[in-house]
Protein backbone atom coordinates (compact mmCIF):
# COMPACT_ATOMS: atom_id res chain seq x y z
CA UNK A 1 0.00 0.00 0.00
CA UNK A 2 1.72 3.35 -1.17
CA UNK A 3 0.08 6.24 -0.01
CA UNK A 4 1.65 9.89 -0.86
CA UNK A 5 -0.64 13.30 -0.03
CA UNK A 6 0.31 17.50 -0.36
CA UNK A 7 -2.01 19.33 1.66
CA UNK A 8 -2.60 22.17 3.11
CA UNK A 9 -4.31 21.62 5.78
CA UNK A 10 -3.18 19.66 9.27
CA UNK A 11 -2.75 16.19 9.45
CA UNK A 12 -3.70 13.46 12.26
CA UNK A 13 -0.71 11.32 12.74
CA UNK A 14 -3.34 9.19 13.61
CA UNK A 15 -4.81 8.83 11.11
CA UNK A 16 -2.09 9.08 8.59
CA UNK A 17 -0.79 5.38 10.00
CA UNK A 18 -4.44 4.29 10.30
CA UNK A 19 -4.26 2.22 6.65
CA UNK A 20 -0.89 1.05 7.54
CA UNK A 21 -1.58 -0.47 10.94
CA UNK A 22 -4.35 -2.33 8.99
CA UNK A 23 -1.46 -4.43 6.82
CA UNK A 24 -0.89 -6.76 9.18
CA UNK A 25 2.47 -5.82 9.96
CA UNK A 26 4.42 -5.74 13.35
CA UNK A 27 5.90 -2.48 12.95
CA UNK A 28 5.87 1.18 11.73
CA UNK A 29 8.48 3.31 11.50
CA UNK A 30 7.35 7.11 11.33
CA UNK A 31 9.36 10.48 10.91
CA UNK A 32 7.68 13.96 11.61
CA UNK A 33 9.28 16.97 10.77
CA UNK A 34 7.77 20.21 12.63
CA UNK A 35 8.54 24.01 11.89
CA UNK A 36 11.04 24.73 14.62
CA UNK A 37 11.04 26.67 17.07
CA UNK A 38 15.21 27.94 17.99
CA UNK A 39 15.14 30.86 15.91
CA UNK A 40 12.97 33.88 15.22
CA UNK A 41 11.40 32.37 12.40
CA UNK A 42 7.43 33.30 12.68
CA UNK A 43 6.32 31.61 9.63
CA UNK A 44 7.19 29.03 7.14
CA UNK A 45 6.22 29.16 3.55
CA UNK A 46 6.27 25.67 1.56
CA UNK A 47 5.66 26.35 -2.33
CA UNK A 48 5.77 22.94 -4.73
CA UNK A 49 5.84 22.07 -7.88
CA UNK A 50 2.13 20.75 -8.31
CA UNK A 51 2.60 17.08 -10.10
CA UNK A 52 5.81 16.56 -10.04
CA UNK A 53 5.72 16.48 -6.42
CA UNK A 54 3.15 14.03 -5.98
CA UNK A 55 4.73 11.48 -8.83
CA UNK A 56 7.75 12.52 -6.93
CA UNK A 57 6.91 10.95 -3.42
CA UNK A 58 5.12 8.24 -5.20
CA UNK A 59 8.31 6.85 -6.71
CA UNK A 60 10.09 7.41 -3.48
CA UNK A 61 7.67 5.27 -1.45
CA UNK A 62 7.57 2.53 -4.38
CA UNK A 63 11.73 2.50 -4.31
CA UNK A 64 11.43 2.08 -0.38
CA UNK A 65 8.91 -0.81 -0.38
CA UNK A 66 10.66 -2.80 -3.17
CA UNK A 67 13.96 -2.00 -1.03
CA UNK A 68 12.51 -3.50 1.64
CA UNK A 69 9.90 -5.35 1.00
CA UNK A 70 7.69 -2.84 3.31
CA UNK A 71 3.63 -3.78 3.43
CA UNK A 72 3.47 -0.24 2.95
CA UNK A 73 4.54 3.56 3.58
CA UNK A 74 2.78 6.88 3.48
CA UNK A 75 4.11 10.17 3.15
CA UNK A 76 1.97 13.24 3.61
CA UNK A 77 3.64 17.10 3.26
CA UNK A 78 2.18 20.08 3.49
CA UNK A 79 2.34 23.22 1.81
CA UNK A 80 1.25 27.16 2.32
CA UNK A 81 1.97 29.18 5.62
CA UNK A 82 2.74 27.17 8.91
CA UNK A 83 3.61 28.47 12.09
CA UNK A 84 6.47 27.30 14.61
CA UNK A 85 5.77 24.11 15.86
CA UNK A 86 3.30 22.72 13.01
CA UNK A 87 3.78 19.78 11.76
CA UNK A 88 5.42 19.88 7.74
CA UNK A 89 6.17 16.62 6.83
CA UNK A 90 5.00 12.78 7.85
CA UNK A 91 6.98 9.90 6.31
CA UNK A 92 5.99 6.19 7.54
CA UNK A 93 6.77 2.68 6.74
CA UNK A 94 4.84 -0.59 7.75
CA UNK A 95 6.79 -3.86 7.69
CA UNK A 96 6.74 -7.04 9.19
CA UNK A 97 9.83 -6.73 11.69
CA UNK A 98 11.33 -3.23 12.71
CA UNK A 99 14.55 -2.90 11.25
CA UNK A 100 13.01 -2.81 8.00
CA UNK A 101 10.40 -0.18 8.82
CA UNK A 102 12.90 1.84 10.88
CA UNK A 103 15.79 1.70 8.05
CA UNK A 104 13.25 2.92 4.89
CA UNK A 105 11.63 5.22 7.47
CA UNK A 106 15.50 6.81 7.38
CA UNK A 107 15.51 6.16 3.55
CA UNK A 108 12.47 8.57 3.14
CA UNK A 109 13.08 11.27 4.47
CA UNK A 110 16.81 11.48 3.73
CA UNK A 111 15.65 11.52 0.31
CA UNK A 112 12.80 13.18 0.14
CA UNK A 113 14.75 16.18 1.49
CA UNK A 114 16.81 15.88 -2.02
CA UNK A 115 14.51 14.61 -4.95
CA UNK A 116 11.06 16.14 -3.95
CA UNK A 117 10.14 19.63 -4.96
CA UNK A 118 9.25 21.78 -2.07
CA UNK A 119 11.10 24.81 -1.11
CA UNK A 120 10.92 26.88 2.43
CA UNK A 121 10.12 30.70 2.57
CA UNK A 122 11.50 32.02 6.17
CA UNK A 123 9.87 35.21 7.25
CA UNK A 124 11.52 36.54 10.38
CA UNK A 125 9.50 40.23 11.35
CA UNK A 126 9.06 42.13 7.95
CA UNK A 127 11.84 40.04 6.32
CA UNK A 128 11.82 37.04 3.90
CA UNK A 129 14.13 34.72 2.81
CA UNK A 130 14.50 31.32 0.70
CA UNK A 131 15.99 28.38 3.16
CA UNK A 132 19.30 27.52 1.15
CA UNK A 133 19.73 24.22 0.49
CA UNK A 134 22.01 22.22 2.89
CA UNK A 135 25.24 20.24 1.83
CA UNK A 136 24.50 17.74 4.49
CA UNK A 137 21.38 17.01 3.67
CA UNK A 138 22.71 15.86 -0.14
CA UNK A 139 25.16 13.60 2.19
CA UNK A 140 22.70 12.17 4.27
CA UNK A 141 20.73 11.13 0.70
CA UNK A 142 23.85 9.85 -0.93
CA UNK A 143 24.76 7.24 1.87
CA UNK A 144 21.78 5.32 0.33
CA UNK A 145 22.08 5.04 -3.03
CA UNK B 1 7.95 24.21 -30.93
CA UNK B 2 5.82 25.65 -28.11
CA UNK B 3 6.97 24.83 -24.94
CA UNK B 4 5.38 25.72 -21.04
CA UNK B 5 8.25 27.32 -18.93
CA UNK B 6 7.92 27.42 -15.22
CA UNK B 7 9.81 28.55 -12.41
CA UNK B 8 9.82 28.30 -8.98
CA UNK B 9 10.49 29.91 -5.42
CA UNK B 10 13.16 32.66 -5.73
CA UNK B 11 13.23 32.47 -9.44
CA UNK B 12 9.80 32.73 -9.53
CA UNK B 13 9.90 35.89 -7.75
CA UNK B 14 13.02 37.69 -9.83
CA UNK B 15 11.32 36.75 -12.91
CA UNK B 16 7.68 38.14 -11.83
CA UNK B 17 5.68 34.90 -13.03
CA UNK B 18 5.16 30.90 -12.46
CA UNK B 19 4.68 30.30 -15.81
CA UNK B 20 5.13 30.69 -19.27
CA UNK B 21 4.65 29.47 -22.91
CA UNK B 22 7.51 30.13 -25.52
CA UNK B 23 7.69 29.17 -29.38
CA UNK B 24 11.49 27.52 -29.03
CA UNK B 25 14.34 28.15 -31.43
CA UNK B 26 15.33 24.93 -32.99
CA UNK B 27 18.82 25.44 -32.06
CA UNK B 28 17.84 25.80 -28.14
CA UNK B 29 18.65 21.84 -27.17
CA UNK B 30 19.34 22.05 -23.58
CA UNK B 31 17.81 23.73 -20.65
CA UNK B 32 21.47 25.50 -20.31
CA UNK B 33 20.99 27.04 -24.00
CA UNK B 34 16.94 27.46 -22.93
CA UNK B 35 18.36 29.58 -19.62
CA UNK B 36 20.81 32.24 -21.88
CA UNK B 37 17.80 32.25 -24.62
CA UNK B 38 15.08 33.63 -21.62
CA UNK B 39 17.46 35.83 -20.14
CA UNK B 40 17.28 38.05 -22.97
CA UNK B 41 13.50 38.66 -21.98
CA UNK B 42 13.86 41.01 -19.31
CA UNK B 43 16.12 42.11 -15.90
CA UNK B 44 14.09 39.57 -14.30
CA UNK B 45 15.05 36.78 -16.54
CA UNK B 46 19.26 37.80 -16.15
CA UNK B 47 18.86 38.02 -12.78
CA UNK B 48 17.05 34.62 -11.91
CA UNK B 49 19.00 32.69 -14.72
CA UNK B 50 22.41 33.97 -14.73
CA UNK B 51 24.12 31.84 -12.31
CA UNK B 52 23.33 28.57 -13.00
CA UNK B 53 25.45 26.91 -10.43
CA UNK B 54 22.11 27.88 -8.13
CA UNK B 55 19.85 26.39 -10.35
CA UNK B 56 18.07 23.09 -10.87
CA UNK B 57 16.00 21.64 -13.70
CA UNK B 58 13.09 19.46 -14.49
CA UNK B 59 12.11 18.41 -18.18
CA UNK B 60 8.57 16.93 -18.00
CA UNK B 61 8.42 16.62 -14.06
CA UNK B 62 11.84 14.72 -14.06
CA UNK B 63 14.93 16.10 -12.50
CA UNK B 64 17.50 16.60 -15.36
CA UNK B 65 20.69 17.70 -15.92
CA UNK B 66 21.71 21.37 -17.86
CA UNK B 67 22.79 19.76 -20.44
CA UNK B 68 20.30 17.00 -21.24
CA UNK B 69 17.88 17.16 -24.41
CA UNK B 70 15.08 19.13 -24.64
CA UNK B 71 13.91 18.13 -28.06
CA UNK B 72 10.09 17.06 -27.52
CA UNK B 73 9.63 18.19 -24.00
CA UNK B 74 6.14 20.15 -23.59
CA UNK B 75 7.67 21.74 -19.89
CA UNK B 76 10.98 22.63 -18.58
CA UNK B 77 11.28 24.18 -14.67
CA UNK B 78 13.77 26.18 -13.24
CA UNK B 79 14.33 26.41 -9.59
CA UNK B 80 16.93 26.61 -6.92
CA UNK B 81 17.74 23.35 -5.21
CA UNK B 82 15.03 21.58 -3.17
CA UNK B 83 14.38 22.45 0.52
CA UNK B 84 11.42 20.44 1.70
CA UNK B 85 10.92 18.34 4.39
CA UNK C 1 11.33 15.76 28.92
CA UNK C 2 11.50 12.01 29.75
CA UNK C 3 7.86 10.30 29.81
CA UNK C 4 7.33 6.54 30.34
CA UNK C 5 4.38 4.83 30.71
CA UNK C 6 2.92 1.52 31.37
CA UNK C 7 -0.88 1.17 30.92
CA UNK C 8 -3.71 -1.45 29.37
CA UNK C 9 -5.83 0.79 27.64
CA UNK C 10 -5.04 1.90 24.18
CA UNK C 11 -3.06 5.03 23.36
CA UNK C 12 -3.42 7.47 20.37
CA UNK C 13 -0.03 8.36 18.38
CA UNK C 14 -1.29 12.39 18.41
CA UNK C 15 -1.51 12.58 22.06
CA UNK C 16 1.61 10.75 22.89
CA UNK C 17 3.62 13.20 20.55
CA UNK C 18 1.98 16.37 21.31
CA UNK C 19 4.50 17.07 24.44
CA UNK C 20 7.31 15.94 22.22
CA UNK C 21 5.99 18.38 19.65
CA UNK C 22 6.06 21.30 22.19
CA UNK C 23 9.67 21.42 22.98
CA UNK C 24 10.71 23.43 19.92
CA UNK C 25 12.44 20.60 17.83
CA UNK C 26 12.60 19.68 14.01
CA UNK C 27 12.30 16.05 14.44
CA UNK C 28 10.77 13.23 15.99
CA UNK C 29 11.44 10.10 15.28
CA UNK C 30 8.80 7.42 16.41
CA UNK C 31 8.09 3.40 16.23
CA UNK C 32 4.91 1.83 16.82
CA UNK C 33 5.38 -2.51 17.92
CA UNK C 34 1.51 -4.18 16.60
CA UNK C 35 0.23 -7.41 16.87
CA UNK C 36 0.90 -9.10 14.46
CA UNK C 37 -2.06 -10.82 11.94
CA UNK C 38 0.34 -13.08 9.88
CA UNK C 39 0.00 -16.08 11.95
CA UNK C 40 -2.79 -18.08 13.76
CA UNK C 41 -2.43 -16.04 16.80
CA UNK C 42 -5.60 -14.68 17.97
CA UNK C 43 -4.39 -12.82 21.80
CA UNK C 44 -1.15 -11.79 22.55
CA UNK C 45 -1.06 -11.00 26.67
CA UNK C 46 1.73 -8.73 27.90
CA UNK C 47 2.97 -9.68 31.37
CA UNK C 48 5.63 -7.32 33.32
CA UNK C 49 6.90 -7.00 36.23
CA UNK C 50 6.18 -3.83 38.30
CA UNK C 51 8.07 -1.07 39.43
CA UNK C 52 11.23 -2.42 38.06
CA UNK C 53 9.51 -2.32 34.38
CA UNK C 54 8.98 1.89 35.16
CA UNK C 55 12.43 2.13 36.10
CA UNK C 56 14.14 0.16 33.25
CA UNK C 57 12.21 2.22 30.59
CA UNK C 58 13.03 5.44 32.21
CA UNK C 59 16.77 4.67 32.58
CA UNK C 60 16.47 3.56 28.76
CA UNK C 61 14.93 6.95 27.47
CA UNK C 62 17.53 9.17 29.81
CA UNK C 63 20.41 6.93 28.15
CA UNK C 64 18.97 7.96 24.83
CA UNK C 65 18.66 11.79 25.89
CA UNK C 66 21.77 12.11 27.05
CA UNK C 67 23.70 9.92 24.39
CA UNK C 68 21.74 11.92 21.71
CA UNK C 69 21.36 15.37 23.03
CA UNK C 70 17.87 15.03 22.55
CA UNK C 71 14.66 17.30 23.54
CA UNK C 72 12.78 14.50 25.21
CA UNK C 73 11.55 10.77 24.66
CA UNK C 74 8.58 8.87 24.97
CA UNK C 75 7.89 5.40 25.79
CA UNK C 76 4.43 3.75 26.34
CA UNK C 77 3.85 -0.11 26.72
CA UNK C 78 0.93 -1.97 27.07
CA UNK C 79 0.58 -5.35 29.14
CA UNK C 80 -2.94 -6.98 29.23
CA UNK C 81 -4.45 -8.97 26.52
CA UNK C 82 -3.95 -7.65 23.13
CA UNK C 83 -5.72 -8.45 19.90
CA UNK C 84 -4.35 -8.65 16.12
CA UNK C 85 -3.60 -4.94 14.79
CA UNK C 86 -3.29 -3.30 18.05
CA UNK C 87 -0.83 -1.72 19.21
CA UNK C 88 1.63 -3.17 21.86
CA UNK C 89 4.55 -0.41 22.12
CA UNK C 90 5.82 3.12 21.05
CA UNK C 91 8.78 4.86 21.35
CA UNK C 92 9.49 8.34 20.51
CA UNK C 93 12.35 10.15 20.23
CA UNK C 94 12.47 14.27 19.73
CA UNK C 95 15.51 16.77 18.48
CA UNK C 96 16.58 19.52 16.95
CA UNK C 97 17.84 17.65 13.81
CA UNK C 98 16.97 14.37 12.34
CA UNK C 99 19.60 12.14 12.45
CA UNK C 100 19.93 11.97 16.43
CA UNK C 101 15.93 11.51 16.37
CA UNK C 102 16.09 8.51 13.85
CA UNK C 103 19.19 7.39 15.58
CA UNK C 104 17.83 7.42 18.89
CA UNK C 105 14.30 6.01 18.50
CA UNK C 106 16.27 2.70 17.16
CA UNK C 107 18.23 2.94 19.98
CA UNK C 108 15.29 2.95 22.31
CA UNK C 109 13.36 -0.07 20.85
CA UNK C 110 15.95 -2.40 20.24
CA UNK C 111 17.13 -1.47 23.75
CA UNK C 112 13.55 -2.54 25.41
CA UNK C 113 13.18 -5.43 23.36
CA UNK C 114 16.52 -6.86 25.87
CA UNK C 115 16.23 -4.60 29.03
CA UNK C 116 12.78 -4.44 29.76
CA UNK C 117 10.97 -6.84 31.99
CA UNK C 118 7.87 -7.87 29.63
CA UNK C 119 7.00 -11.29 28.43
CA UNK C 120 4.66 -12.53 25.85
CA UNK C 121 1.86 -14.84 25.74
CA UNK C 122 0.01 -15.98 22.51
CA UNK C 123 -3.36 -17.90 22.16
CA UNK C 124 -4.16 -19.87 19.38
CA UNK C 125 -7.58 -21.37 19.61
CA UNK C 126 -7.37 -23.48 22.99
CA UNK C 127 -3.18 -23.32 22.90
CA UNK C 128 -1.41 -21.03 25.04
CA UNK C 129 2.17 -20.57 24.54
CA UNK C 130 5.09 -18.17 25.87
CA UNK C 131 6.65 -16.19 23.16
CA UNK C 132 10.55 -17.59 23.23
CA UNK C 133 13.18 -14.52 23.05
CA UNK C 134 15.12 -14.26 19.79
CA UNK C 135 18.80 -14.14 19.30
CA UNK C 136 18.61 -11.49 16.52
CA UNK C 137 17.00 -9.04 19.43
CA UNK C 138 20.53 -9.59 21.79
CA UNK C 139 22.06 -8.82 18.28
CA UNK C 140 20.49 -5.71 17.42
CA UNK C 141 20.76 -4.39 21.34
CA UNK C 142 24.50 -5.44 21.51
CA UNK C 143 25.46 -3.08 18.03
CA UNK C 144 24.36 -0.06 20.23
CA UNK C 145 27.06 -1.19 23.27
CA UNK D 1 16.90 -12.77 56.58
CA UNK D 2 13.57 -12.77 55.08
CA UNK D 3 13.68 -11.85 51.11
CA UNK D 4 10.80 -11.61 48.73
CA UNK D 5 10.59 -13.49 45.84
CA UNK D 6 9.31 -12.98 42.38
CA UNK D 7 7.87 -15.34 39.64
CA UNK D 8 6.92 -14.13 36.66
CA UNK D 9 5.88 -15.98 32.88
CA UNK D 10 6.19 -19.50 32.78
CA UNK D 11 8.20 -19.69 36.18
CA UNK D 12 5.40 -17.71 37.77
CA UNK D 13 2.81 -20.44 35.71
CA UNK D 14 5.04 -23.30 37.30
CA UNK D 15 5.43 -22.44 40.70
CA UNK D 16 2.04 -21.66 41.06
CA UNK D 17 2.72 -18.20 42.87
CA UNK D 18 3.84 -15.09 41.89
CA UNK D 19 5.39 -14.26 45.32
CA UNK D 20 6.75 -15.62 48.50
CA UNK D 21 8.81 -14.48 51.21
CA UNK D 22 11.33 -16.76 52.69
CA UNK D 23 13.51 -16.87 55.65
CA UNK D 24 16.95 -17.28 54.14
CA UNK D 25 19.97 -19.70 55.81
CA UNK D 26 23.12 -17.38 55.83
CA UNK D 27 25.02 -20.12 53.50
CA UNK D 28 22.42 -18.84 50.53
CA UNK D 29 24.59 -15.74 49.12
CA UNK D 30 23.76 -15.99 45.42
CA UNK D 31 20.78 -16.23 43.13
CA UNK D 32 21.94 -19.62 41.57
CA UNK D 33 22.44 -21.06 45.42
CA UNK D 34 19.04 -19.43 46.18
CA UNK D 35 17.00 -21.08 42.89
CA UNK D 36 18.89 -24.43 44.20
CA UNK D 37 17.26 -24.05 47.50
CA UNK D 38 14.14 -22.75 46.70
CA UNK D 39 13.73 -26.02 44.51
CA UNK D 40 13.42 -27.87 47.18
CA UNK D 41 10.20 -27.00 48.42
CA UNK D 42 8.24 -28.11 45.58
CA UNK D 43 8.09 -29.93 42.51
CA UNK D 44 6.44 -26.86 40.39
CA UNK D 45 9.51 -25.40 41.92
CA UNK D 46 12.01 -27.95 40.58
CA UNK D 47 10.04 -27.86 37.16
CA UNK D 48 10.57 -23.91 37.07
CA UNK D 49 14.05 -23.31 38.13
CA UNK D 50 16.30 -26.55 37.48
CA UNK D 51 17.55 -25.24 34.60
CA UNK D 52 19.65 -22.18 35.12
CA UNK D 53 20.61 -21.62 31.54
CA UNK D 54 16.67 -20.44 30.59
CA UNK D 55 16.33 -18.17 33.80
CA UNK D 56 16.78 -14.50 34.39
CA UNK D 57 17.40 -12.59 37.63
CA UNK D 58 16.63 -9.62 39.19
CA UNK D 59 17.85 -8.84 42.33
CA UNK D 60 15.84 -5.38 44.14
CA UNK D 61 14.79 -4.44 40.34
CA UNK D 62 17.87 -4.94 39.00
CA UNK D 63 18.84 -7.28 36.15
CA UNK D 64 21.70 -9.23 37.48
CA UNK D 65 24.09 -12.18 37.16
CA UNK D 66 23.32 -15.80 38.96
CA UNK D 67 26.23 -15.66 40.60
CA UNK D 68 26.05 -12.00 42.20
CA UNK D 69 25.30 -11.10 45.98
CA UNK D 70 21.89 -11.16 47.45
CA UNK D 71 23.74 -10.13 50.48
CA UNK D 72 21.17 -7.28 52.23
CA UNK D 73 18.86 -7.57 49.28
CA UNK D 74 14.94 -6.99 49.86
CA UNK D 75 13.64 -8.47 46.76
CA UNK D 76 14.83 -11.25 43.98
CA UNK D 77 13.07 -12.61 40.75
CA UNK D 78 13.36 -15.10 38.78
CA UNK D 79 11.76 -15.41 35.11
CA UNK D 80 12.22 -16.24 31.85
CA UNK D 81 14.54 -13.93 28.94
CA UNK D 82 12.31 -10.81 28.08
CA UNK D 83 10.26 -10.16 25.30
CA UNK D 84 8.50 -7.49 25.17
CA UNK D 85 8.12 -4.87 22.50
Amino acid sequence: MIAVAVRQAPFSIDAALAPLEALGGGAIASFVGLVRGDDAVETLTLEHYPGMTEAALRRLAEEAAARWSLLGATIIHRVGPLRRGERIVLVAACAPHRRDALDACAYLIDRLKTDAPFWKRETRGEEASWVEARAADDDAAERWR
Amino acid sequence: MTLTILYFAWVRERIGASEEAVDLPQAVATPRALAAWLAERSPGHRAALSDLARIRVAIDQEFADLDASIAGAREVAFFPPVTGG
